[in-house]
């Protein structure tokens, strides 16, 4: 080859190496980079049918900048505690009170009598003034408060830390305590993978308690003997699924429980037996692999959803069609 | 003479040359050394930004990806349903092929005692797709996380998957503190 | 060994470890090509046989199949990594002997020559180096010049207003109040009082008893506007609903999915306007002009009012054609009064349970069609375009008591378009369209901001915005696409060109539609055209953008539903049986048409 | 002393906490009755901050034997010993990383980013070759450079061509040079490590694109010796301007030279600097080319307005270069793809909490330091070719065969071919 040829393909091999990185460095993009190979699809499950949600989302009450984490709803008013403040709000949005804590409130319980607030190892009781009228510790350190309930006068407060659920009178005065283990059956006790465990008390004084590693309902009497439960585990809309679901729960007037898990974040409704008996909230509602939110219900059985990751109280009413 | 005239004139100038040169570059590293410090940095993952878009299994450098999965078992629930070891909607809760999420099958589970079961990840076959991260995340405690193994990474200048990482997820960190292990509670107590 | 034996050893080992190389690299490209065509990591036919055990979760046999490919696919994985890494140290090693051996012959076989000297003359060298420097120097400035001039800022044009999240629609979104009365100490009495004075605050009343009360009211904001759909082509006459489940199917002969249907009282073209419960339409013929308000949710008549003894309307109204018509322009509504002109000048503002507030004549218009420019209203001013036939002319008036804010004379012909609103950088702009200008006015003092003159004949599209960019076309003109921050022409079409149809933008399509029947989308920011559809009957109703889709009806009364985005698939083409010329109303899985007769109300069920 | 424990323990729980909000709480295992005992998640070290220093020394090693070599001993076949030891240790062993060509970029950033940590040892892969160059010449492109030493090696019949075009590419790398720093100053990309050739063969491990370049350099290298060296590398022209007014430069001859012509072809690099033809040098020709120095001369500020400008001005072309600045654009140019699940980096930026308004300001920022840089780029690019130009009208007298000392990388070739002994 001539040494004029061999100069030309030099420089145009140089200027083709050029155009490879130019090219290269143009193309790879935010437009052009593709999808994830190994993407984690729940998709399949994620869809529901509409004609099983029976709710519609009628109104948000925006948080703005703080960090919930807990809330009640007691006559008409919603009671919200996180870091580190315990507010009650009306429906409206009027903040109607506002009581700074030191350390982050977890659960809160509002009664005729007065405010309880869950912090994770201290039970505060406040009068609706913003008073401290009360507040004890159980003494353990590995104690991890995640809900409050109160039947007949006694104060049940659940200990997820240690597994257990803790009794007190109002004044704080220890009852005992319970780990849900029967002789009866076979059941482990409660399994808490995670700092999900919720109890509630509904219209008929009874007293039901999430079990949420066995993906179960159990319903405790007040000496914290198991009279019966309902389980229900799977991925698809019927059951409950992940490690530690449902994470909160409510009831509603007649009986039937309203269910929040998280992960694949649904809200549903199930009958006191534990048949699904409809949706509240597909998980496109949602954030992806999102916190449970918080659920309560009203006297009316309007649901609210405290949702963690967009900051939202979020209503959910029954659909009138229905 | 006039030959050495041009001659001590050329060497005047490239004595000031050099002498410029070579105090700008001292300026230079003075200026940068102040800005320079002792400390080895190393790339890592922050496990709470990372959102587990599989490119650190696809983007390394190092095939398989010097990125692993690694197991904070502080913060796991020791679940026999395990959202990070089980496909969604496994068939059963048993380890055959066709329940299990993991591409390489690199999570080996073990039976504690009831109703308790152990993870581990095998390096050796993870790749670091970060699937089991999203379930662990999603519907576990999210003790699976990933992390940049240094006894692997090169330690490039430019990190090639934090270049096209999507949440900005990896950054520099001290050498002396490699990791960022989730929970790292036993460490703590052991301290 | 003597130097041929050398050279001919050399010779071999190259061509040897040559031959070896390339079948090694091939190797290695064959097995990137195998893993890339079939990554068994992610296995599809695995991915398969699992979805099949779902629907089948007892088949042992198809278990065990599983677990065998799985194994298999493992074992493939780990073999091609074991492959790659062991080619690579192979191929390195080919290719180093192969270089060496390369090195070594052309090494031997170099004979000593004499050195040739350097033929290359100095001086021309460097003329010709220097020439070249030069053109280097010339191409990375005109390359750099041309990215410069060639790429637009579009974080320039970014406005917050247009990527807030929405919330979906229908859903009240309600934030927290801090208590603010200075005079709440006493802790007994906060609740109460707070709640109740902050209710009154939020719910802001509809038609405040006290006329010096309202001065102080608090005015809606684009977020209000776009619940509803408060003025002609939607909130700021954009074009585009935020409404979601718009429906897509209904049939009016059969009253499939109609569900409600009302006879108007008066003829006319104007669009429906709604705000929360409400739906207010207009109507004219040769005598009387009536303003008409019905409850969107069951189409009853909650108030009717005749528009009469206003001072300086004209007797005997303005000759129109038939296709104007006295009521052709779109009414307004703020959420507190609803504002309705006509085609004899009369401007009239009712307060939303039907109370008159004002009403006044703004001069007849000397308009051979008839005036037909839409209202537009943004706090306390209600925005007239008002070119008629003694030029061009724009009014601001205060919407408690309909005087004047500011009248400004422009420099253009008559037109028929009507103003469109636009949150430039925080700043209400009303933009408007006539010949031979597109002009944007800043609202507060009717200041002309920015104007290009590009429209010619007698213009009835208005224009569309969308991303900061300005869209004007008319026929026999051009379809422009105006930056008005500069303002320039980014790009022009005289394709398609809609004679009464305004063209409107979102998702990064541009739609207009033609009297001819014709309805093409471009991109908006470089104009390349995505789809075109002909259909039979022209368009002199604009399309709008909701829900992800375009909705257009067209003369025959079909209503074109077609996927806003570069597919432009068509979704649905449902017949209401009349004529239409009213652009559609959209609230919340509701769509409401007008046509000369009829008001409907179309709900999926 | 569990108590303090646990506060520890508390506080880092907070810290957590902090990071992650809600759904990352630190909560007690279950209690095993089997005694089941929990491993502990292995960390494996990095290679520790003392090996970095041992790699400094061993770099400072190499190039005080290389300018031994070269101006000491004389001796190519050391050169070619050294650097093959080069192209193992921190080509094969060290893979490349991290090496001084790179290492502009980590000393570029530093200096534009106050957050950014530059390490020592790499403030010292940045400064040591560049003294040594200032006393010694190049010998680091001879000796210690990997990227130097795998081209080196491939030299099988390199062609000489001709003066223009060697000029003319004389250019690229204060391009390549300019872009490498605004790109690193603007915390955008270091894209002279992401398209170094031939790390991608140091690590037998590289996408599809780096092996091609690696492959085209190799090949490219056969005919045009160092082609990385002489058209690309971004850190050859700071040891060219170091190496130019060098203390000590490797000569041809030990002695006087005798111009017998020998070692004219020895160069692969065209870096031998030949006697001028005087003959060439009539009057007219001087005074041609002094009209023509004196016009480019001036012209040399009007070339740095206009780099300035025409640089400045492409800087929103340049800054979607920047992942940041190219989401925001694509974002609002096309909203429609919020909606695309495949898109991860618009998923994951809509799902951050990251409101588009900041990421907008965060992108307009980075922009405007496009556009200061794009100044400072084109007004240095414009001043290197003014001189460039400029310099090829000045007259220099040229009478015996040297090296030319801002281009020559010391490789010691040349010296076998010069008959003149050494003086004794």
């Amino acid at each position: 080859m001539s040494k004029k040829g061999l100069s030309i393909l030099i420089v145009a091999i140089i200027v083709v190496i050029i155009g490879i990185i130019i090219i290269d460095f143009i193309g790879n993009n935010a437009l052009n980079r593709g999808g994830n190979p190994y993407e984690y699809n729940v998709d399949e499950y994620k869809e529901v049918d509409p004609s099983l949600i029976h709710y519609k989302e009628t109104k948000n009450i925006a948080l703005g900048d703080i960090i919930p984490r807990g809330m009640d709803i007691f006559k008409g008013d919603i009671y919200i505690t996180g870091e580190n403040f315990l507010k009650v709000i009306g429906i409206h949005g009027v903040q109607k009170l506002n009581i700074s804590l030191e350390e982050s409130g977890i659960c809160v319980l509002a009664r005729d009598e007065f405010i309880i607030a869950g912090l994770e190892q201290e039970v505060l009781i406040f009068d609706h003034m913003g008073k401290l009228i009360n507040s004890w510790k159980p003494d353990t350190e590995t104690t991890y408060i995640t809900s409050l309930a109160i039947l007949n006068n006694i104060l049940f407060v659940a200990d997820a830390g240690n597994r257990r659920v803790l009794k007190y009178t109002t004044e704080g005065n220890y009852l005992g305590e319970f780990e849900g283990k029967s002789e009866s059956d076979d059941q482990h006790g409660f399994i808490i993978p995670s700092p999900h465990f919720d109890m509630v008390v509904n219209e008929f004084d009874e007293l039901w308690i999430v079990n949420p590693g066995k993906h179960a309902i159990e319903n405790y009497n007040e000496k914290g003997e198991l009279r019966g439960f309902w389980a229900s585990s799977s991925m698809n809309i019927e059951g409950f699924t992940g490690c530690c679901n449902p994470a909160e729960i409510a009831v509603l007037s007649n009986g039937s429980f309203v269910t929040s898990e998280k992960g694949m974040v649904r809200i549903k409704i199930y009958s006191q037996s534990g048949e699904l008996e409809s949706v509240v909230a597909a998980p496109e509602k949602f954030q992806e692999e999102g916190t449970a939110p918080d659920v309560k219900v009203d006297e009316n059985d309007v649901v609210y959803a405290l949702d963690f990751d967009r900051k939202l109280i979020r209503v959910f009413e029954k659909k009138l069609s229905e | 003479m006039a030959e050495n005239k041009k001659l001590d004139r050329r060497d005047f100038i490239q004595k000031g040359a050099r002498i410029t040169l070579g105090a700008s570059l001292a300026g230079i590293g003075i200026a940068a050394a102040t800005k320079a410090s002792a400390e080895k940095y190393v790339w890592q993952i922050d496990p709470f930004k990372c959102t587990q878009c599989g490119r650190c299994a696809t983007d390394c450098v190092k095939n398989p990806s010097a990125v692993k999965c690694v197991h904070a078992y502080d913060l796991c629930g020791y679940c026999d349903l395990c959202g990070g070891y089980f496909k969604p909607g496994a068939n059963k809760l048993e380890t055959g092929a066709e329940n299990q999420l993991c591409p390489t099958a690199a999570i080996e589970r073990r039976f504690i005692e009831e109703p308790y079961f152990e993870f581990i990840i095998d390096e050796e076959l993870c790749i670091g797709c970060g699937k089991c991260v999203k379930g662990c995340g999603a519907f576990g405690n999210g003790s699976l996380h990933l992390q940049i193994r240094h006894d692997l990474c090169d330690n490039c200048n430019e990190c090639a998957i934090a270049r096209v990482c999507p949440s900005d997820a990896i950054s520099r960190i001290p050498a002396s503190q490699a990791y960022i292990i989730k929970g790292n509670f036993t460490e703590t107590q052991e301290s | 060994m003597d130097q041929e034996a050398k050279i001919k050893l050399s010779h071999q080992i190259m061509i040897i470890s040559g031959i070896f190389s390339l079948f090694v690299a091939s190797l290695l490209l064959f097995n990137f090509w195998h893993m890339y065509k079939n990554d068994p990591v992610e296995s599809k036919a695995l991915k398969a046989m699992v979805e099949q055990l779902s629907s089948d979760p007892g088949n042992e046999e198809l278990i065990t199949e599983i677990r065998n490919y799985d194994l298999l696919a493992r074992k493939a994985y780990f073999t091609s990594v074991w492959q790659v890494n062991t080619g690579s140290y192979l191929l390195l090693f080919g290719g180093l002997i192969f270089a060496l051996a390369l090195r070594i012959n052309t090494d031997l076989r170099k004979k000593i020559t004499k050195p040739e000297g350097s033929n290359e003359k100095l001086f021309p060298a460097r003329i010709k180096a220097h020439r070249w420097l030069l053109v280097s120097g010339g191409v990375i400035i005109a390359l750099s010049l041309w990215a410069g001039f060639g790429s637009k800022n579009y974080l320039k044009s970014y406005s917050p207003q247009e990527i807030a999240a929405l919330p979906d629609e229908g859903i009240e979104v309600v934030q927290i109040v801090e208590e603010s009365s200075p005079n709440a100490i006493d802790p007994e009495t906060i609740p109460e009082t707070n709640e109740a004075q902050n209710e009154e605050l939020t719910e802001q009343p509809e038609s405040p008893a006290n006329p010096d009360a309202r001065v102080n009211k608090i005015h809606f904001g684009f977020e209000d506007f776009r619940k509803n759909h408060n003025t002609f082509r939607g909130p700021f006459g954009q074009g585009i609903s935020f409404h979601k489940n718009i429906p897509t199917n209904w049939d009016a002969t059969s009253g499939k999915n109609i569900r409600w249907k009302v006879a108007t009282s008066k003829p006319g073209y104007n669009s429906p306007v709604i705000w929360n419960d409400k739906i207010f339409i207009s109507g004219a013929d040769k005598t009387t002009r009536m303003v008409s308000c019905f409850n969107r949710n069951n189409g009853q008549l909650i108030w009717e009012h005749e528009v009469k003894d206003i001072p300086g309307s004209p007797a005997t109204p303005p000759k129109t054609t038939d296709d104007t018509g006295l009521a052709a322009p779109t009414m307004a509504v703020d959420g507190y009064f609803v504002y309705a002109i006509f085609g004899t000048g009369d401007i009239i503002a009712f307060d939303l349970d039907g109370k008159r507030i004002w009403a006044r004549n703004i001069g007849v218009p000397v308009n051979h069609y008839g005036h037909s420019s839409s209202l537009m209203v943004w706090k306390n001013k209600l925005i007239v375009q008002y070119d008629t036939g003694k030029g061009g002319r724009m009014l601001a008036l205060n919407t408690e008591t309909g005087e004047a804010v500011w009248d400004i004379k422009r420099d253009n012909l008559i037109s028929w378009s009507s103003p469109v609103l636009a949150d430039v950088k925080g700043k209400i702009q009303i933009i408007t369209s006539a010949d031979p200008n597109v002009a944007g006015y800043d609202i507060e003092t009717g200041k002309e901001l920015w104007k290009i003159a590009c429209m010619m004949g007698e213009v009835a599209p208005s224009p569309g915005y969308y991303n900061g960019m300005v869209y004007a076309t008319n026929e026999y003109a051009i379809l422009a696409a105006i930056d008005p921050s500069v303002p320039s022409i980014l790009w022009e079409n005289d394709e398609y060109l809609a004679e009464v149809s305004s063209p409107v933008a979102a998702n990064g399509i541009l739609i207009v539609a033609t009297s001819y029947g014709v309805l093409v989308a471009y991109d908006a920011m470089t104009g390349d055209k995505y789809w075109e559809h002909e259909f039979s009957n022209g368009f002199y109703s604009s399309p709008m953008i909701a829900d992800g889709k375009v909705y257009i009806i067209d003369m025959g009364g079909i209503t074109h539903i077609i996927s806003a985005d570069k597919t432009g698939k068509i979704i649905g083409q449902p017949e209401l049986g009349e004529d239409g010329f009213a652009l559609p109303a959209f609230a919340e899985g509701r769509i409401y048409l007008r046509t000369n007769t009829s008001l409907y109300c179309i709900e999926e069920e | 002393m569990k108590k303090i424990l646990s506060r520890i323990f508390l506080l880092l729980l907070f810290s957590f906490v902090f990071f992650a909000a809600q759904s990352q709480q630190r909560f007690p295992k279950p209690e095993f009755e089997s005694g089941y005992e929990q491993p502990t998640p292995t960390t494996p070290e990095p290679r520790s901050a003392g090996m970095e220093w041992a790699d400094v020394f061993v770099l400072l090693a190499v190039l005080s034997m290389a300018s031994w070599l070269a101006i000491k001993k004389r001796s190519r076949k050391g050169m070619i010993w050294l650097s093959l030891f080069t192209l193992i240790y921190f080509g094969f062993y060290r893979e490349g990383c991290i090496c001084s060509i790179g290492s502009i970029q980590n000393v570029a950033l530093a200096f534009f980013d106050s957050g950014y940590k530059l390490s020592l040892t790499v403030l010292a892969f940045f400064l040591l070759p560049l003294i040594f160059a200032l006393f010694f010449g190049r010998t680091f492109c001879a000796g210690a450079c990997p990227l130097g030493a795998i081209q080196d090696l491939i030299v099988i019949n390199p062609v000489s061509i001709p003066s223009w075009v060697r000029k003319t590419l004389d250019f690229f790398p204060y391009v390549y040079l300019g872009f490498a720093i605004l790109f690193a100053a603007t915390g955008t990309d270091f894209i002279i490590c992401r398209y170094d050739p031939f790390v991608g063969i140091f690590r037998m491990n590289a996408p599809y694109i780096m092996i091609l370049l690696g492959v085209a350099f190799l090949f490219l290298g056969m005919f045009f010796a160092r082609p990385y060296c002489r058209v690309f590398c971004p850190y050859g022209v700071l040891l060219n301007w170091m190496s130019k007014f060098s203390k000590w430069h490797m000569t041809i001859s030990p002695a006087e030279c005798i111009k017998c012509k020998l070692c004219e072809p020895s160069c692969p690099f065209d870096a031998i600097e030949i006697p001028v033809n005087e003959k060439e040098r009539t009057e007219s020709s001087v005074r041609k080319n002094l009209k023509r120095f004196s016009f480019y001369l001036v012209l040399i500020p009007v070339w740095i307005l206009a780099g300035g400008f025409a640089l400045s001005k492409a800087h929103v072309f340049l800054s979607r270069a920047n992942p940041t600045v190219y989401l925001a654009e694509i974002l609002i140019t096309h909203p429609e793809l919020k909606t695309d699940t495949e898109n991860l980096d618009i998923q994951t930026f809509l799902e951050s909490g990251k409101s588009m308004q900041e990421l907008v300001e965060e992108a307009t920022l980075i922009r405007n330091k496009f556009r200061r840089g794009g100044w400072y780029l084109g007004g240095f690019l414009g001043l290197v070719l003014g001189i460039m130009i400029m310099n090829q009208f000045t007259m220099r007298k040229q009478e015996i065969y040297e090296p030319h000392k801002g281009n020559c990388f010391s490789c010691a070739r040349c010296i076998d071919y010069c008959p003149v002994e050494k003086k004794k």
